[in-house]
């Protein structure tokens, strides 16, 4: 009963939730900032609780997400740029090779699959490494993945070193609505995630980050579940990554750097590893003071005949940047720790509820 | 075909030689803390900044022993600041952090230089040009690979044969014995982190005298592939990252030579993930075994 | 008395070898169905070695480990390790196919081990430690267990955990953190993790560490039993003398990872060898 | 400890949003300021502040509004430049100048597109930054003119192979570089093609190629960052063939690196400050005044008071831009749109006017000389496509 109660509350706080930010676009407007940053720290949301999942969930130190945020943009942009404009996006390859367009929702889960696909083939050698060996190694093959997308050689298909666009991006597909489609899907995603990470497969991922060996002795057979959350992991990072080429509405290989990865780590980890809801919110604090907050820091200000001292382009950054490390070094664990939002009240643990034996 | 390949192979010998230099930092602070620095591709940059303003107003001579102390000075604060309060902190913790201080690092750079590219002053003896066969190069190009042997030679003596050497052996074998024996960590790890950044400084030197452009950015790629290097040499084993620098270096500059620029990059990565399939632990690291 | 018992587990001239160090050295022994083996040696004889060798954590160096007659670890040295070796017998296996299935798969197979030095899920509860291990004998996929269509298995699930942990009187701890119980609740717990694996063999390293006489006399009834009521065979590594004496059918004892004696506990107590490995009998 | 910690994040969260006059017309300059391009664009901004100092204010609807510039750095890269471009809308801005680099162009393009508000490309070249988007005028000549236009003089200089050299992932270079290589083949030259990764730092084996190659002139078009190391690099090696660029090399940087240097290197470009025409000798005494009365502006333009091309092309863009929204008379983004084809203006880089995409009809580059003796650039010819 208890369970079913929480189950409603949680629905109704999620629906509110999606209500106001609802609401947010229909009083701010589409090209507000906090509509920007509802739009973009969804996105970034769903990317760290994917990372979330392999690195808090399963105690996989990957760094291989940028890698798979890439594919799952590509796959998106490429399916879905109308064909009329496929001759001028593609001016330097005669239209490329691709020669049709499907829906954005076809394409959004294609991203996914290719992403998915790409990591069941890159998981099959590196999921044996270890800790840092294995993070080096993902790190390794998310540069790789850019190098390939970038070569000139398959520039009929990626368009090369240059930029996609003009394919249906968050503002065109549901006009007006654009923060609501986002939360929709990546509310979807991570809903799945959740369902997921609380299953007996979750317990699974967990046994293994708490002790490999253990978990082996108990017939869990490590490389096949670390394969399954590293394919699901970069399933979703796919996702994310179309996701942010809808919302950038331009797509250029360049920036998915491992400077990407480790900014959703540092999301992942300021959030908690191991809690959802706290990637979650991280997302939307480190999206809204980087872009939104502090961007009042990059211009000059003049109080009354004052000149505040400091202020110049890129102030933002480095006041954003002491404020992460004091985050990270006063308050290790995180917002949340390994905790989630629905749990706060309740005792450890006792949310497996339990039952009459 | 060697006159084609020529300049390429000098060119892979030298930035080897600089990205050796790097290395032994990363190698030396995960030998003793298992951490990866990342922040020690910004420390290198840092000191390239270091250098362009130093030369502005100071002579060279007098510029460069003050790159080196101020490098050490920065290195040395990060590592009390960021890293020592969180010695007793998960793993984890510690890697984010350093991440943090990356982060840092290339914002304040940015803000205080504008975001612009910076020239690099050049160094008397090492910016001048010579003929080697059919291929033109500056000095410093010859002269990396021999400084940076001897510099790796030095410092393995340092390693053997001191003091403090010793105590570096032995923090990195077991930290808490060590520890326990009587071993002050927190001066060791100190000790660390200064060769580490004086060894960066100086291959700061060296590789923007070759590449004279310094941007806030532009040690992540270097950084990444010295840790690379690292990794490819058995990480914790300092002639391992030099031969690793050295064969990545090299590598990545004949891949250019055979017209496949792109994935010159790309090409350092999957030599390494196919040394770490083969050699889980890098060319010359030692195996270790769980214990359960 | 127990020739007439079917043979559970066997081991067959297995060495372990870590660089020269020879851990363990030909050992063979024998389980047989509903039997309470104790293995007994002195610190660092290779008993705890010997599990991993059974449980898959190690691949022997060399000889092989039968499980209901069925190999489950087959080798011969290999690689470096042809020079190296120092064991014996090296060459009798050398025709045999090189089988070494991973930890888990043999757990798959039945048996399943507890861990001398505790390896609890230390952020999980003492439910969750055992539903854990539930997970093994699982129907459900992925999909079908993210999408909920595994509700009936799942309950199932829950309500083994649940009982497991009645019947090591951890009931009233189900929903403490394992890492917070105390010790000799933390061995009960690992036991009945074991137990959800549904193994017919149960491997036990040092149940009674850290127990007073007392605890420790429970513990012996205690797997007497569970052994019965799950059916089991047990092979336990163990120091307490008294429980070993009093609950183990044959022991067999290793010292500098050889087998230096075997057979019923009175057999052992009074067999010299035995003795002066305990004691230390200087030589001279 | 924490909870004062934890106070102090909330509170700098909360700093408030400050409040806005409203007697004032925004103009988002959309420029980077930092990163590989962020020399050319801060050139660009000057040129935009200067216009912006002589014509403070705009009349819309018999009212007099002051015109406020709004700056947001694009950092030279295609992801930052998406939300540099949603702060300006954030912003309200009216109309969006910029950006220099026509990667981060066509990236904030489309945020530009969405909310409805115009931007005049300044000296973005790529074709697709006004094919791909309606909400994008330009106010410079195109790719496919400047690669011809630098084909056509390299073969005027009797080169007869040239050695391309772009940075992979820089629309700019690239484009720019096969619109050359696909004139120069035309004219019947050879071409050996090479790109770079970002953040390279050593061009010598790249030059070696282009010395081994047997090539006679060098064309890269690539951030002023890369070409000052490329032409030490040339130096170096003693190239004495000619090493071409377009509209980028036009830097100070680029003098600094050939001064006192065996090389020859020219760019085409958009502007010359020895232009006779009234309107331009006008604009670049009053310029120079200007910018020398400030020092930090000064070091802005690199440090000189060389008129750089791309400022007069951003004071023109400022100029079109009053007029477009004067011709609207009204504040309003769509309003402007809607004016913007129509509009003409006699600007000192020329007349402007709009085609059909919203390019200007522009069909004449100036190409100029780094002199590495004076340290300046000289102008040597105009040059257009017709022949």
């Amino acid at each position: 009963m208890k369970k079913n109660l929480r189950l409603i509350l949680s629905l109704v706080a999620v629906a509110v939730l999606f209500f106001l930010a609802w609401l947010v676009e229909k009083t701010e407007g589409t090209q507000s900032m906090a509509v920007t940053v509802l739009q973009k720290g969804a996105v970034y949301a769903l990317i760290a609780v994917s990372m979330n999942l392999l690195n808090g969930f399963t105690g996989l130190f990957s760094l291989g997400q940028a890698g798979f945020m890439l594919v799952g943009a590509y796959t998106y942009a490429v399916l879905t740029i109308p064909m009329a404009k496929r001759a001028a996006v593609y001016q330097y390859y005669d239209g490329g090779w691709v020669q049709f367009t499907i829906g954005f929702l076809p394409a959004l889960l294609a991203a996914g699959a290719v992403a998915a696909v790409f990591a069941a083939l890159i998981g099959l050698p590196v999921l044996r490494l270890k800790g840092d060996y294995l993070a080096i190694a993902t790190l390794g093959f998310a540069e790789i993945i850019r190098a390939i997308v970038q070569w000139d050689g398959i520039g009929p298909l990626t368009n090369g070193s240059n930029l996609l666009k003009t394919y249906p991006t968050l503002k065109n597909i549901m006009p007006g609505n654009t923060v609501l489609f986002t939360f929709l899907v990546v509310g979807l995603c991570i809903g799945l995630i959740l369902l997921l990470i609380n299953s007996t497969y979750g317990r699974a991922f967990k046994a293994i980050r708490d002790d490999e060996t253990a978990a082996e002795a108990m017939g869990i057979n490590l490389f096949h579940h670390k394969q399954m959350a590293f394919v699901i992991s970069s399933f979703f990072a796919g996702i994310g990554g179309a996701l942010l080429a809808m919302y950038q509405g331009s797509l250029q290989a360049n920036s998915f750097k491992s400077s990407m990865t480790y900014e959703i780590l540092l999301i992942v980890v300021i959030g908690g590893l191991g809690s959802v809801s706290g990637s979650v919110l991280a997302s939307f604090l480190f999206i809204a003071a980087s872009e939104w907050w502090l961007r009042f820091l990059d211009s000059e200000m003049l109080i009354g005949d004052f000149q505040v001292p400091l202020l110049a382009p890129g102030f933002r950054m480095v006041v954003f940047s002491v404020v992460i490390m004091v985050v990270v070094l006063f308050f290790r664990k995180g917002i949340m720790g390994d905790r989630e939002l629905w749990e706060l009240g309740s005792r450890r643990g006792a949310k497996e509820g339990r039952k009459k034996a | 075909m060697f006159n084609t390949i020529l300049p390429y192979l000098l060119a892979g010998i030298s930035v080897g030689g600089q990205y050796a230099l790097i290395a032994v930092g990363y190698t030396l602070v995960y030998g003793i803390l298992r951490l990866i620095n990342f922040a020690h591709g910004d420390i290198f940059t840092a000191a390239g900044f270091f250098m362009v303003y130093l030369a502005a107003s100071l002579p060279v001579g007098l510029s460069i022993p003050l790159v080196i102390l101020l490098t050490v000075a920065l290195g040395f604060t990060v590592e009390r600041v960021a890293y020592k309060p969180l010695r007793t902190a998960p793993r984890m913790s510690i890697m984010i952090s350093a991440i943090g201080v990356s982060y840092l690092l290339q914002n304040l750079m940015w803000y205080l230089t504008g975001g612009l590219a910076k020239q690099y002053p050049g160094l008397p003896g090492l910016s001048g040009t010579v003929q080697i066969g059919p291929a033109t190069t500056k000095i410093v190009t010859i002269a990396t690979p021999f400084l940076t042997i001897a510099l790796v030679v030095a410092l393995v003596m340092l390693i053997n044969h001191t003091k403090v050497g010793m105590a570096m052996r032995a923090v990195s074998v077991d930290f808490e014995t060590a520890q326990l024996m009587g071993i002050k960590i927190n001066s060791v790890i100190s000790v660390t982190f200064v060769i580490g950044s004086a060894m960066a400084a100086i291959g700061s030197m060296l590789y923007f005298t070759n590449y004279t452009a310094v941007t806030p950015t532009i040690g992540a790629m270097p950084g990444l592939k010295a840790f690379v290097a690292a990794v490819f040499g058995g990480i914790g084993s300092i002639p391992g990252a030099m031969i690793g620098a050295l064969i990545i270096g090299i590598s990545e500059n004949l891949i250019k030579a055979a017209g496949w620029t792109a994935f010159s990059d790309a090409f350092t990565f999957a030599l390494l993930i196919v040394v770490l399939l083969f050699r889980p632990t890098g060319l010359f690291g030692e195996k270790t075994t769980d214990k359960v | 008395m127990s020739e007439e018992r079917k043979n559970v587990l066997r081991l067959e001239d297995i060495t372990m070898q870590f660089g020269g160090v020879v851990a363990i050295n030909n050992l063979s022994m024998e389980v047989n169905e509903g039997e309470i083996v104790a293995l007994i040696g002195p610190n660092g004889a290779g008993k705890t070695t010997a599990f991993n060798c059974i449980t898959g954590v190690y691949e022997p160096t060399n000889g092989a480990v039968y499980f209901h007659g069925k190999p489950i670890a087959v080798n011969h040295p290999t690689g470096k390790m042809v020079r190296q070796y120092a064991g014996i017998n090296g060459e009798k296996y050398l025709k045999e196919p090189v089988v070494a299935p991973s930890a888990d798969k043999i757990t798959a197979l039945g048996i399943a081990r507890t861990f001398q030095n505790i390896r609890l899920f230390k952020s999980q509860t003492a439910f969750e430690n055992v539903l854990i291990a539930t997970h093994l004998r699982r129907t459900s996929n992925f999909l079908t267990a993210t999408f909920r269509l595994n509700r009936k298995e799942e309950k199932a699930m829950r309500e083994k955990a649940m009982s497991l942990l009645e019947t090591v009187g951890l009931k009233d701890e189900a929903d403490e953190l394992a890492t917070s119980l105390p010790y000799g609740k933390q061995r009960r717990l690992e036991i009945a993790r074991a137990l959800a694996t549904q193994p017919t063999l149960l491997l036990l390293d040092e149940p009674a560490a850290g127990m007073n006489p007392q605890e420790t006399d429970e513990l012996g009834e205690f797997i007497v039993d569970i052994k019965n009521r799950f059916h089991l065979t047990v092979l336990m590594i163990e120091h307490h003398m008294n429980l070993v004496m009093d609950i183990s059918d044959r022991i067999y004892v290793l010292d500098f990872g050889k087998q230096i004696a075997q057979g019923t506990p009175e057999e052992v107590q009074r067999n010299p060898v035995v003795i002066s490995a305990y004691l230390g009998v200087e030589e001279e | 400890m924490k909870k004062l910690l934890a106070m102090l994040l909330a509170v700098m969260m909360l700093v408030p949003a400050f409040a806005l006059a409203d007697d004032v017309i925004k103009i988002g300059v959309f420029e980077p300021s930092t990163g590989d391009n962020g020399a050319g664009g801060k050139q660009e901004i000057l040129g935009i502040e200067y216009a912006n100092s002589l014509a403070p204010t705009v009349t819309v609807g018999g009212k007099e509004y002051k015109v406020e510039l709004v700056v947001a750095d694009n950092q030279s890269l295609t992801d930052k430049a998406v939300s540099a471009a949603q702060s300006l809308m954030g912003e309200k801005v009216s109309i969006v100048l910029g950006s220099y680099g026509s990667g981060a162009s066509m990236a904030g393009g489309d945020v530009f597109a969405e909310a409805g508000v115009p931007a005049i490309g300044v000296s973005c070249t790529n074709p697709n930054v006004t094919l791909l988007c309606d909400y994008y005028w330009r106010i410079c000549f195109l790719d496919p003119f400047q690669g011809t236009v630098m084909a056509n003089f390299a073969k005027e200089l009797g080169a007869t192979k040239a050695y391309v050299l772009t940075m992979l992932g820089e629309d700019y270079g690239v484009g720019l570089g096969k619109y050359f290589v696909d004139a120069f083949k035309k004219l019947g030259g050879d071409v050996i093609e090479e790109n770079f990764t970002e953040g390279n730092g050593d061009f010598a084996a790249y030059i070696n190629n282009a010395v081994n190659g047997g090539c006679d002139v060098i064309f890269s078009p690539c951030a002023t960052t890369y070409a000052a190391l490329i032409i030490e690099q040339a130096a170096s090696q003693g190239v004495t063939f000619p090493i071409l660029a377009g509209d980028t090399w036009e830097n100070s940087a680029i003098l600094d690196a050939a001064k006192g240097k065996d090389v020859k290197v020219y760019c085409s470009t958009f502007f010359d400050e020895k232009d006779d025409s009234a309107a331009a000798a006008d604009f670049v005494t009053g310029y120079k005044a200007w910018l020398n009365a400030d020092e930090s502006k000064k070091t802005n333009n690199g440090g000189n008071d060389i008129v750089a091309a791309v400022s007069a092309l951003g004071f023109d863009a400022y100029n079109v831009a009053l007029t477009a929204i004067k011709a609207a008379d009204s504040a309003d983004p769509a309003a402007i749109a809607a004016a913007l084809p129509s509009v003409t203006y006699e600007g000192v880089t020329g007349a402007i006017a709009f085609d059909e995409n919203g390019d200007a009809l522009k069909d004449m580059a100036y190409i100029k000389y780094a002199n590495p003796e004076t340290g300046a650039f000289d102008f040597v010819k105009t040059q257009s496509v017709s022949e």
